[in-house]
């Protein structure tokens, strides 16, 4: 490693301020309340008492895209509900994360089929996603475990030991 | 009983329709409505004023699109809350210029059944106050459920 | 024909209760022309979760289409599962033995109670009071727990077929419904003593959103909407099936036709499930779940059906047109929110933007069951 | 002299930096009370990862908002749009310079400190009708002709039950006040019936008005999120929106701090026994649990509703407890 050009002093390292901050970003994002479809419900049963993102400082739900910086789209990304889609996207200030959360918003989900009119097969079609959450729809502990995964790619740090299947 | 009488008044409004028009009393267990009435499209208006008078509620407009026979159909389902019995108003038209008048000045709460017929079949209900898309972006010229719909 | 800005009254503006509101539990648009804070009209305009649930109908096999019954009242998925398949059955002439009978009204008043739990607190949130949202969830996850062990999935079963029930019901499952009548009635006088007796939410429902049984006649609206107004249709008297004629409850009216009376409505409606539950525990018979020799393809004879079931909404019905092949001709899917969400407009005219969110939440919409 | 004047200036800077800090660290540490109590009531944890028991999550949040992107609308009204959160934080943080926390610690010891605390508190109003009018939005504009005609409805009764306190206690010092109330707690003004018996319920419209003055539910039309989506600042982003967080809970901890301060006899201990500044923390932080406590249980009224409770029952109540006050000192 003797190629490695020496770093003089003088200059202000902002790696540490970097990942302090991330580190405060991981642990407060607020999610956008929008639910599109079946997922909804599941996102809300992950926001109540018994899974309780909370616990994440997940929990307060911002209904407007201007103090989010979490969107979780779940449900089916309609052709009609596309534009809208995007303006949200774009209302979020900078550090913007999207989870794309179930089958629909992965890939179109149950609703892909060839002749299909009506459905955008993935929201990653229309803007860029961090987090894709599997399931139709996700339980309540995948769309945690996907916040976590969200939470490790931010801040580099695994919080809780990743569960191996048996 | 009030559904008999009811019956003869829609035979009367059928039979001045076509030949095959007419008025047949069904068992609810096998198909699922007391009465079906076949009527020229002309004549929906008034076979759907006898049912407002007697209190009916309508349950669904469906359309159908026969390929086969070139012709599309539609098929009113009307429900008496009181009892619960159904009559079922039929009309078969064109397939080319499928027109069937609206009955959605009798009741309102057909305006949206109409307009998502329209969506889907390109029935055109005459004298419709609203008939843009209602499910479909509000651009779409295209007929999802006909049969020769190859998207 | 949306009228532009000038077209209007000059204090008029045009607001947009855009796809995603908090209010609207999902995405539905309303376009409000509203004077000051009253709405003087209001255009809903929806689609914006449509699936294509009638098209799939058509290019699938009979048996490939349960999964997508489940998905579009996905808060009260059995019903429409069980409006599709007492359809098809119907068709085919095929006769369901008397246990799955009994197992099919235990699962799907269960799905009632949770679907009105969902919409007690949903209902609350619109009208701004946070923590009866967490309690219900309480409950509710408990018959999440019991759907779940029978079915496998928490949220969009996919349980009964052609002929029956897929697979038995065991012990845990009864013990735990029978545990669970008894904690969910402990526990309504708790939610009657926390809502019913507030004076605040009171006064947010009463003779707020007050729908005639006319209205509800002309829009065809149907369920806990045109009980609240005095009407007493329920499809399990008015067209009984399944199980329904031999077990006994009454069915919960109120002729005063505000957000009070549908909000009442549907808690009486919670303790008669709990009641017909208890009573289906009880006389469950033994047998067979499932019909014998049900062809695995299914071809039903050519023509047509109509079959309605009560679903937590209101009158679910699917028309169904067969043409003797293996994929349905044409399937009509009526949903109950599409008609109760039809008379928001007239209803809605002359009244505050949050009395009409009220109403718009006493109606318990779901969007992708207005949809399709 | 000069020696004079350099302590003064030292203990002005002093008192700012201590009030702008206890004032930041209370918002932080109530939104933190605000989601751990309601998580308590609902059955659940609340934040629980971050730092010991959840301890460092408004830190989190605040280094957040900090670090967020300031998104300013083009059409919007810029000037006013910026000056907003500002006109908002500022007339909290100055109404805590007012109020004596104990008998060394007060900033400032004025003699009219009644109505001065009650002149600041007015700005914050004009504050949220700029912020929600000049951010381009159909909601924030509703919200902010909402939020004007509450503050108006609500502030005639509140300055009602103030004059007829300044009459029973004939100063508006309000260190004079709590040395009124020293003893055990019969000689707070809360019980102090002898000098008028609607003391205790001058208290509750004391503390209605004060909840409907910091936009705090069940009157929270300022954000009432169900109907308005975010309310008058639906358009603000990062530390714009962390502004109005931050005053939102100054506001209440003023409303707090001074209903203690008039009511439940500020550094008074309730036996008489060592008074001081932990007596009037606990008083405080009791009464902020209660308006927590407010805000989690009820629904939200609807906005005639809360005007026709101040118009027509509010202030009736607040005018016949003036003229029986006036009543009592006349006779006795």
């Amino acid at each position: 490693m003797e190629n490695q050009t020496e770093v003089p002093r003088g200059i202000i390292h902002f790696a540490v301020l970097n990942e302090a901050l991330n580190l405060a970003r991981a642990n407060s994002l607020w999610p956008m309340t929008f639910g599109l479809a079946c997922c909804a419900i599941e996102m809300m049963a992950t926001g109540a008492s018994r899974f309780d993102m909370a616990r994440f400082g997940c929990e307060v739900f911002r209904p407007s895209p201007r103090q989010s910086d979490l969107m979780i789209v779940s449900g089916t990304v309609n052709k009609k509900m596309a534009p809208a889609v995007v303006r949200l996207y774009d209302q979020m200030p900078e550090p913007k994360w999207v989870l794309a959360m179930g089958n629909c918003a992965i890939s179109g989900g149950p609703f892909k089929f060839p002749g299909q009119y009506a459905v955008v097969e993935g929201v990653d079609k229309l803007i860029p996603v961090d987090v894709y959450v599997p399931g139709c729809p996700p339980r309540p502990e995948a769309l945690i475990e996907g916040v976590l995964k969200l939470e490790e790619k931010l801040t580099g740090k695994r919080r809780w030991p990743v569960v191996k299947p048996a | 009983m009030a559904l008999e009488s009811l019956l003869k008044q829609l035979a009367a409004v059928a039979l001045c329709g076509p030949a095959e028009a007419g008025a047949t009393a069904t068992s609810h267990a096998a198909r699922g409505s007391d009465a079906e009435v076949t009527v020229a499209p002309g004549r929906v208006v008034e076979a759907v004023q006898l049912l407002d008078a007697a209190g009916f509620m309508v349950e669904a407009i469906t359309g159908v699109d026969w390929l086969a026979e070139q012709q599309m159909e539609v098929v009113y389902d009307f429900t008496l809350v009181a009892t619960g019995e159904r009559v079922v108003v039929r009309t078969r038209v064109p397939r080319a210029q499928p027109e069937v008048p609206t009955i959605s000045r009798i009741y309102p709460g057909a305006d949206w059944h109409e307009r998502e017929a329209h969506d889907f079949f390109g029935i055109v209900f005459m004298g419709h106050p609203n008939l843009h898309p209602l499910l479909l972006p509000e651009d779409a010229d295209f007929h999802p459920l006909r049969k020769d719909f190859g998207a | 024909m949306s009228t532009t800005a000038q077209s209007l009254h000059e204090e008029m503006f045009v607001l947009n209760l855009g796809p995603q509101h908090p209010a609207t539990h999902g995405v539905l648009r309303i376009k409000l022309m509203m004077d000051g804070e009253y709405i003087a009209d209001a255009e809903s305009v929806i689609g914006y979760g449509h699936r294509m649930q009638e098209k799939m109908g058509e290019n699938r096999t009979y048996a490939k289409f349960l999964p997508n019954t489940g998905r579009m009242d996905y808060v009260a998925a059995m019903f429409n599962t069980h409006g599709y398949v007492c359809a098809v059955e119907k068709l085919a002439g095929l006769r369901v033995p008397e246990r799955a009978e009994y197992i099919r009204v235990i699962t799907a008043e269960l799905n009632r109670v949770a679907s009105h739990l969902l919409w007690l607190g949903a209902f609350l949130i619109d009208l701004g009071g946070f923590t009866p949202l967490l309690y219900t969830f309480d409950d509710r996850e408990q018959i999440l727990d019991l759907l779940e062990g029978l079915t496998g999935t928490r949220l969009t079963y996919c349980y009964y077929r052609f002929g029956g029930v897929c697979n038995d019901v065991d012990d845990a499952f009864l013990a735990g419904s029978r545990q669970f009548v008894a904690r969910m009635r402990a526990r309504m006088p708790m939610y009657h003593a926390l809502i019913t007796k507030n004076i605040i939410f009171r006064k947010r429902c009463e003779e707020i959103g007050p729908i005639t049984a006319e209205q509800c006649r002309k829009y065809g609206a149907t369920g806990p909407v045109i009980r609240g107004s005095g009407v007493a249709y329920d499809v399990r008297k008015a067209e009984p099936y399944g199980a329904y004629p031999q077990l006994d409850f009454n069915v919960p009216v109120y002729p005063q036709g505000d957000c009070l009376a549908r909000y009442m409505v549907r808690l009486d409606e919670i303790v008669e499930s709990l009641r017909l539950v208890e009573q289906a525990l009880d006389r469950l018979p033994g047998g067979p779940v499932m019909a014998e020799k049900v062809p695995r393809l299914l071809k039903p004879p050519k023509g047509d059906c109509y079959f309605n079931v009560e679903s937590a909404r209101g009158s679910f019905g699917v028309r169904l047109f067969s043409d003797g092949t293996d994929k349905a001709y044409r399937l009509k899917l009526r949903s109950p929110c599409f008609s109760n969400l039809s008379l928001f407009r007239e209803c809605s005219r002359g009244m505050l933007l949050a009395d009409a969110l009220a109403l718009l939440g006493s109606l318990d919409l779901i969007i992708p069951d207005i949809d399709r | 002299m000069a020696h004079e004047l350099t302590w003064q200036i030292v203990r002005v800077l002093l008192y700012v930096v201590g009030l702008i800090a206890f004032a930041a660290f209370n918002a932080a540490y109530l939104s933190l009370l605000e989601r751990k109590i309601p998580a308590w009531f609902q059955l659940r944890y609340g934040p629980k990862e971050v730092g010991p028991w959840g301890l460092l999550q408004p830190v989190a949040d605040g280094v957040k908002l900090l670090t967020k992107q300031l998104l300013v609308q083009a059409e919007s009204d810029v000037l006013l749009f910026k000056l907003a959160p500002v006109m908002v934080v500022v007339p909290a943080i100055m109404c805590l310079a007012l109020i004596p926390f104990s008998e060394v610690l007060w900033a400032r010891n004025i003699n009219v400190g009644l109505l001065a605390l009650f002149s600041f508190s007015a700005i914050h109003v004009l504050g949220t009708m700029l912020g929600g009018w000049s951010s381009y939005n159909k909601y924030a504009s509703i919200a902010a002709a909402r939020v004007v005609a509450q503050n108006i409805a609500y502030e005639i009764p509140l300055l009602l039950v103030m004059v007829t306190f300044v009459m029973v206690t004939h100063s508006m010092n309000l260190f004079d006040i709590v040395q009124q109330q020293a003893g055990g707690f019969w000689h707070w003004y809360l019980l102090r019936v002898q000098a008028s018996p609607l003391m205790p319920v001058a208290f509750v419209i004391f503390f209605i008005c004060m909840l409907a003055e910091a936009n705090r539910a069940p009157f929270d039309m300022f954000e009432a999120e169900s109907e308005l989506v975010a309310g008058a600042f639906t358009e603000y982003s990062g530390m714009g929106f962390g502004l109005f967080f931050i005053a939102e809970y100054a506001n209440v901890l003023v409303s707090c701090s001074l209903a203690t301060v008039l009511f439940l006899g500020g550094w008074q201990c309730p036996f008489g026994l060592l008074p001081g500044l932990h007596w009037f923390l606990i008083k405080m932080y009791a009464l902020c649990f209660v308006v927590i406590w407010v805000r989690w249980s009820f629904p939200r009224t609807q906005f005639y509703g809360l005007l026709n409770l101040s118009w027509k029952f509010l202030i009736p109540v607040a005018f016949l407890h003036l003229v029986l006050t006036a009543v009592m000192l006349k006779l006795f």
